[in-house]
């Protein structure tokens, strides 16, 4: 009397979010889903309320556990948190694919099992923005930093990346360093007052594209859009479209949906048996105008 | 206690009061409403901190700055207001704060509830102790506070107005206990605004007026006319005044009326001009009767005719637009917003008379307000007190007052003038006086049986929720209004209200 | 004097922070950054209006948040399908205080607690939202919209006019009318205000459409501001409004509270986050400042009110 | 009577849902799966247990993630720097605790409104979190503490027990003694719990201590669970942890509340979120669910209470 979802025959896939409530997920999502149409995957999204939420990402990938998917990708919400829910899905024998944020290394120690990592480096993409002022603006920068939640991974490994990379420079300067919490209208807030402390900030790296996209509304309204370079994270479309109009100069792109896409793909070699790389990177790059128009 | 002062924003309430208590004597305490009582018996329990004077017991200064270290020293207090947890149960609530329990801590409840039954059998009282407090009605709470002071050894009992909510059985059984604990050398602290009590139970008497002692007698030394006058400062000649016209049409009629499980089988008329008296002992189903009136509740069977049109009334706004008002008995529970002004609290029902376009015009509710202040001799210090700060009498009259404002000429009072003082309650009986000669008619629910005696025209008795009895005010007296109450002789008694019939 | 003495309390509370800021700061007391201060509280301010009706009637309402979302969004896509921005402004309302009004029916009709009632909503609304947008946020509207947050009148921000204009007229509907005495009346005691014959249903009801309706403002501004209309809009909003509420002075039993409290609230903490950016403290110091500056602040006013009685 | 209806209404609901979930997947009913829902749950009900004391007293404790957090990241730095469990285990506690009552002294001394002192708190302790780790996760303990979340007795899960135990105390310490009497009483009327003599200071700053000890009972599961202590963990969990107390018939009125109905509370929002990852519920439909879940569930409840008077 009861359906059995898996009776179609077509292989199980569990796709694990940090949130859907973020563009660069959803984009995820979006690559995912296009790939395992095409592929005949019957793929399961799921997603915590919160991205923070590392206990909740825990409890999707049990309760998956308990369907018997055939495999299972996961974007750990936190890289050591995630390390029992692995374990887990190793002991009920089902592949885990890990995707976007790396794996602490103590997993090893730990005994937990993964089939590869597909995705780039959080740090990684902070380097490279922070080398772009380095290269490409001159070296000199009084730069204001909006970060994420504070002592959330993602922004951390970010700004960490960012602060590494122009650490050291002379000609650049840290001026202000605040959190936004992620959200938009508090990317307004926040910069709108870094501008009255810190008018002579020429520089803006957010470590999402939604606070910078805030940011340039507090630009805008202090009427100096045009006179503050600002660099985002995540390369949304909001921000491409941004950087294409010329009132963002950069965003760090790593390319969410080819994630999701090679995610399904490889999850299916895996379960046919094939097999897969342990390690798949996913381009990570610096997206400036140039990049916007050539698309 | 010596030369207890106590202010309050506004308001000095007590000037240098001083008040000894023998063991073994009934110590009344005596004033208008707002005189201080209660505050000078809360700073002797500990509830309010004095601002100068000195508290000695048995010869020792003693420092009561909480009521736990007054309940150390042997007072027990009951309060005017109930001081009950709604949502606990009768037997929770008496030993509130003296829980029996074993291994320290774990409660026992079967001493708990056989300890409270005992004691509230003792009482008189037949409700189930594990009842929960919200459920019982007025009297039977009283009770409860009653039991909860009594739970206590004390040396000393205050009791604030304990009788007030009580009709005559409970009251007897009441004084029976309170004579008892004499016996046993406990001194009282006795307060009530009903004066026949005083012979019977009082030892001593202290007047006091406006925060100031007048005068300490013995009991059976003065006269109580005597009393009054030095209570209220002036003469007070008639206590029932009573002015009536021949009564014109009819405004309220039941017949038949029902609610299963409260009252059956009501049938009677109130037409303009008149006061019909509602008597009966606790429990009775005369506040169930009255709350069903005034579409509160709803009625399993019968009819109800307002104005001469069968109606069905859904809530207390169609009863209000019916021209219905209803006096309830609980002030704090269910008669005043507390933390409202009195200003505020007068003109609820009546703001839509009071406001244009949605607004409220405060001139005209001040007025509202201060013309009550001053008929009723409210005692505040202005009209935005929050009624919380009234002493228990001047709150009632604010009650009293929201419903005089309102434009019904159907009333319904449950226990209008409890805890009023007796020159306020002669202004209130005025008042209805003047309401029945402007046409209304009111329905007043009482466990006074002089105020009912005094004041009505014809009197209906209620025995365990039928109408057991009915009186013209000519025919009847105190002793038959009891004995029907408690279901005697009611076939004697029931024929001679029938000389004006319902139809 | 109870009353009284809770503003000036919590005022006191504001004058000592902005002090202290002034003190610490010499880009505090400037005019531009004040105008900054009061108008990223606006939203916070304008939500917490109607939060305060809500709380005075000793309700709560958790909803405002997602609310904000879903009319903003509701707002952004009428707006990109070329409504006339008059319309789109009413079908952003009408989303605010229907959802206002569901909740109220909830509460009113179905008996549910309000916390149960706008705890649900909170979850449905925003999923309203993100289900509306497949969670993608709708961008870019035309300057008569955006004059909304960008526009100034005189010196003053639009936000801000908005803020006054809507504090001014609830704050007569609150203090002047007989709806905002029955909302007193209800929070104080509810048994009482039925018994004296107000419709209890009714205006409790109209007090959580109100409050669906003030976070609709909000969304507007927000909206305008940001250029974007977010599904993910107003995360958390519903405690930043019950804190101005609280801090204001309005009891959270009911029956007590004024809006020029709640606004001091909302100010003391636009003020305090924008002087902790100024000041450029530490993100995680932020955290502890914050906290203890509301307890100060609060703290404050308790020493003030007991001193005074 | 009006106590056992409503929690029998409650239990209906989570009948009711369970049995629609079984009806949906064939995963739900299974052995494993209900222990993995127990075992999900424990870590809310858990919170919920202090909170429905909290709730009870007529008080509110927003703090309580903060506080999982807190003593998480005080637990975790005891292990790590090599005490031995038992000791680390009481700092946690002991930590949480403190906290706890902190809360209480500012609202019995401090005369704060609950939700403000709580609010404090809540940024207090997390700032207090984050600062003490400088943002880092605590991570990786040995076998003998991860037996806290991994271990089984029997069949039964080491947090299940934890959790089985800890209600059963705490039912008594509510339904039996002294301690308990007084918290409904102080939440019923605490001007009259007060002149009966109880000590409402003492009891009440007692309350909130306990809450912020069942926090830390949580942090415990949690950490062990996760193998980490995060500085950001316990995000929200208030809100949980109110709704299970509510949804179990805790009025936030005070004076009312058992801690079967919390229990019910926590399972219903535990299965419900099971449930939905069972069936593969779309995120954002989700959201949806789980609000028009949360309203049904009291929904039945408020309708049959209103059926049995
Ligand atoms: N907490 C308070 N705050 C402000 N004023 C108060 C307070 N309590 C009492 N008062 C005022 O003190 C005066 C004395 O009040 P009290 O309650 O002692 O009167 P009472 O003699 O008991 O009157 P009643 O017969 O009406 O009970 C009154 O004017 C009252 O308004
Ligand atoms: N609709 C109702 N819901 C709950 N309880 C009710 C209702 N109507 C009456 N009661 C309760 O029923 C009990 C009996 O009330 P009843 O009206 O019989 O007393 P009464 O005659 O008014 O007594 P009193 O002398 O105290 O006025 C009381 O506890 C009252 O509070
Ligand atoms: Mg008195
Ligand atoms: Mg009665």
């Amino acid at each position: 009397h009861r359906g059995e979802p898996a009776d179609s025959g077509k292989p199980r896939v569990a796709l694990v979010l940090k949130t859907l409530n973020n563009p660069f997920f959803i984009e995820m999502q979006r690559g995912a889903r296009e790939a395992a149409d095409r592929l005949g995957v019957d793929l399961v999204v799921q997603a915590a309320e919160r991205e923070l939420d590392v206990e909740k990402q825990m409890q999707i990938i049990e309760n998956l556990i308990q369907t018997r998917v055939d495999a299972l990708c996961v974007t750990p919400s936190g890289s050591k948190e995630i390390i029992p829910a692995i374990l887990k899905a190793n002991r009920a024998g089902i592949p885990v694919l890990i995707l976007d944020t790396k794996v602490d290394a103590s997993a090893e120690q730990e005994g937990a099992r993964f089939d590869t990592f597909i995705g780039s480096d959080n740090y990684q993409g902070g380097r490279l923005a922070g080398q772009f002022i380095l290269e490409q603006l001159g070296g000199k920068a009084k730069v204001a930093i909006l970060e994420g939640i504070p002592g959330h991974e993602t922004g951390d490994n970010r700004l960490r990346g960012f602060r590494d990379a122009i650490a050291g420079a002379p000609g650049v300067e840290i001026v202000a360093s605040q959190p936004a919490n992620w959200e938009r209208d508090q990317g307004f807030n926040v910069f709108q007052n870094i501008l009255e402390a810190h008018p002579e900030v020429d520089t803006l790296f957010a470590c999402s594209d939604l606070m910078a996209l805030g940011a340039l509304e507090a630009i805008a309204a202090a009427g100096r859009t045009g006179e503050i370079r600002i660099i985002g994270f995540d390369a949304l479309a909001e921000a491409r479209q941004a950087i294409a109009e010329g009132t963002m100069l950069a965003s760090i792109a790593q390319f969410s949906d080819e994630m999701g896409r090679l995610a399904v793909e490889n999850a299916l070699r895996r379960i046919r048996g094939e097999e897969i790389p342990s390690s798949i990177p996913v381009r990570i790059e610096l997206i400036t105008k140039e990049q916007v128009d050539t698309r | 206690m010596k030369a207890i002062t106590k202010a309050f924003p506004g308001v000095k309430a007590l000037e240098s009061v001083d008040f000894d208590l023998h063991a073994g004597e009934v110590h009344v305490l005596l004033g208008e409403n707002g005189a201080g009582k209660s505050t000078l018996m809360k700073i002797l329990s500990g509830a309010y901190q004095r601002d100068a004077g000195e508290i000695l017991l048995q010869g020792q200064p003693v420092e009561i700055d909480t009521p736990a270290s007054a309940q150390h020293l042997g007072i027990s207090t009951i309060y005017q207001e109930f001081n009950l947890i709604p949502q606990m149960s009768a037997a929770e609530n008496i030993f509130l704060g003296r829980e029996p329990s074993k291994w320290g801590g774990i409660i026992d409840r079967e001493r708990l509830h056989g300890e409270a039954a005992l004691l509230l059998a003792e009482l008189g009282a037949s409700l189930d102790p594990s009842t929960a407090v919200r459920s019982l009605s007025v009297a039977e709470q009283q009770m409860v506070e009653v039991a909860k002071a009594l739970s206590v050894e004390a040396r000393i009992l205050i009791m604030d107005e304990p009788t007030s909510a009580l009709s005559g059985g409970e009251i007897r059984l009441l004084f029976e206990t309170i004579r008892g604990l004499q016996r046993k050398g406990v001194g009282i602290v006795y307060i009530s605004h009903r004066l026949e009590e005083l012979a019977e139970i009082g030892s001593r008497v202290t007047v006091l007026r406006d925060g100031l002692v007048v005068a300490t007698h013995r009991v059976g030394e003065v006269a109580l006319d005597e009393l009054i006058r030095q209570m209220a400062n002036r003469e007070l000649k008639d206590h029932f005044p009573r002015q009536r016209e021949a009564p014109g049409d009819e405004l309220l009629r039941v017949e038949d009326l029902g609610a299963r499980g409260r009252f059956h089988g009501v049938s009677f008329s109130l037409c303009r001009g008149e006061i019909l008296g509602l008597a009966g002992l606790v429990g009775s189903g005369r506040t169930a009767l009255a709350r069903v009136l005034f579409g509160i509740d709803r009625f399993d069977s019968g009819s109800l005719w307002v104005h001469g049109r069968p109606v069905s009334l859904n809530s207390p706004r169609q009863a209000i637009a019916a021209g219905l008002g209803f006096l309830t008995e609980d002030r704090k529970a269910e008669g005043l917003v507390l933390n409202l002004s009195l200003r505020e609290n007068v003109s609820l029902p009546s703001l839509d008379r009071l406001s244009s376009w949605g607004v409220v015009n405060r001139k005209a509710e001040q007025e509202l307000a201060r013309g009550f202040v001053e008929s009723l001799r409210i005692k505040t210090p202005s009209m935005e007190q929050p009624v919380v700060y009234l002493s228990g009498g001047n709150q009632q009259k604010v009650v009293l007052s929201k419903w005089l404002a309102g434009r019904a000429d159907v009333f319904i009072f449950d226990e209008p003038t409890r805890g009023i003082d007796i020159g306020s309650k002669v202004e209130i009986y005025q008042l209805m006086n003047r309401l029945t000669a402007e046409g209304a008619g009111i329905l007043m629910i009482s466990s006074e049986l002089p105020e009912i005696l005094g004041m009505s025209d014809r009197i209906l008795v209620m025995h365990e929720g039928r109408i057991a009895a009915r009186f013209t005010h000519l025919e009847a007296d105190q002793e038959k209004l009891l004995q029907a109450a408690l279901g005697r002789g009611v076939s004697r008694a029931g024929a001679g209200a029938q000389g004006r019939p319902a139809e | 004097m109870s009353h009284l003495g809770r503003r000036f309390g919590t005022l006191l509370g504001l004058v000592l922070l902005c002090v202290t800021l002034w003190i610490l700061s010499p880009y505090f007391l400037t005019p531009s950054n004040l105008v900054n201060v009061v108008q990223q509280t606006a939203v916070n301010a304008i939500i917490a209006v109607g939060m305060t009706f809500v709380i005075v009637s000793a309700g709560i309402d958790l909803s405002v948040g997602s609310i904000v979302a879903f009319s903003g969004v509701i707002l952004a896509s009428c707006l990109q399908a070329g409504a006339p921005l008059p319309l789109a402004l009413l079908a952003g309302l009408a989303a605010g205080g229907a959802c206002g009004l569901v909740n109220g029916l909830l509460i009113t009709w179905g008996r549910l607690p309000p916390f149960i009632s706008t705890l649900g909503m909170m979850s449905v609304a925003r999923g309203a939202a993100l289900v509306y947008t497949q969670g993608r946020p709708i961008s870019g509207f035309e300057a008569d919209f955006r004059f909304l947050a960008t526009g100034e009148l005189g010196f003053l921000p639009v936000p801000v006019l908005i803020m006054g204009v809507v504090y001014l007229l609830s704050h007569l509907l609150l203090s002047r009318t007989r709806f905002g005495r029955y909302t007193y009346a209800i929070g104080g005691n509810e048994e009482a205000a039925q018994l004296s014959g107000v419709s209890v249903r009714f205006h409790k009801s109209m007090i959580y459409a109100f409050s669906g309706l003030t976070s609709a403002v909000a969304a507007i501004i927000l909206t305008a501001r940001l250029n974007s209309a977010q599904p993910i809009a107003g995360f958390m909003y519903e405690l930043d409004a019950i804190a101005a509420a609280v801090i204001g002075g309005t009891s959270l039993l009911g029956g007590e509270g004024t809006l020029t409290g709640t606004l001091i609230g909302a100010l003391i903490m636009g003020v305090l986050r924008n002087g902790l950016n100024l000041l450029g403290v530490s993100s995680f110091l932020q955290q502890i400042v914050i906290g203890s500056v509301i307890i100060t602040a609060v703290l404050v006013d308790a020493l003030l009110k007991r001193r005074a009685s």
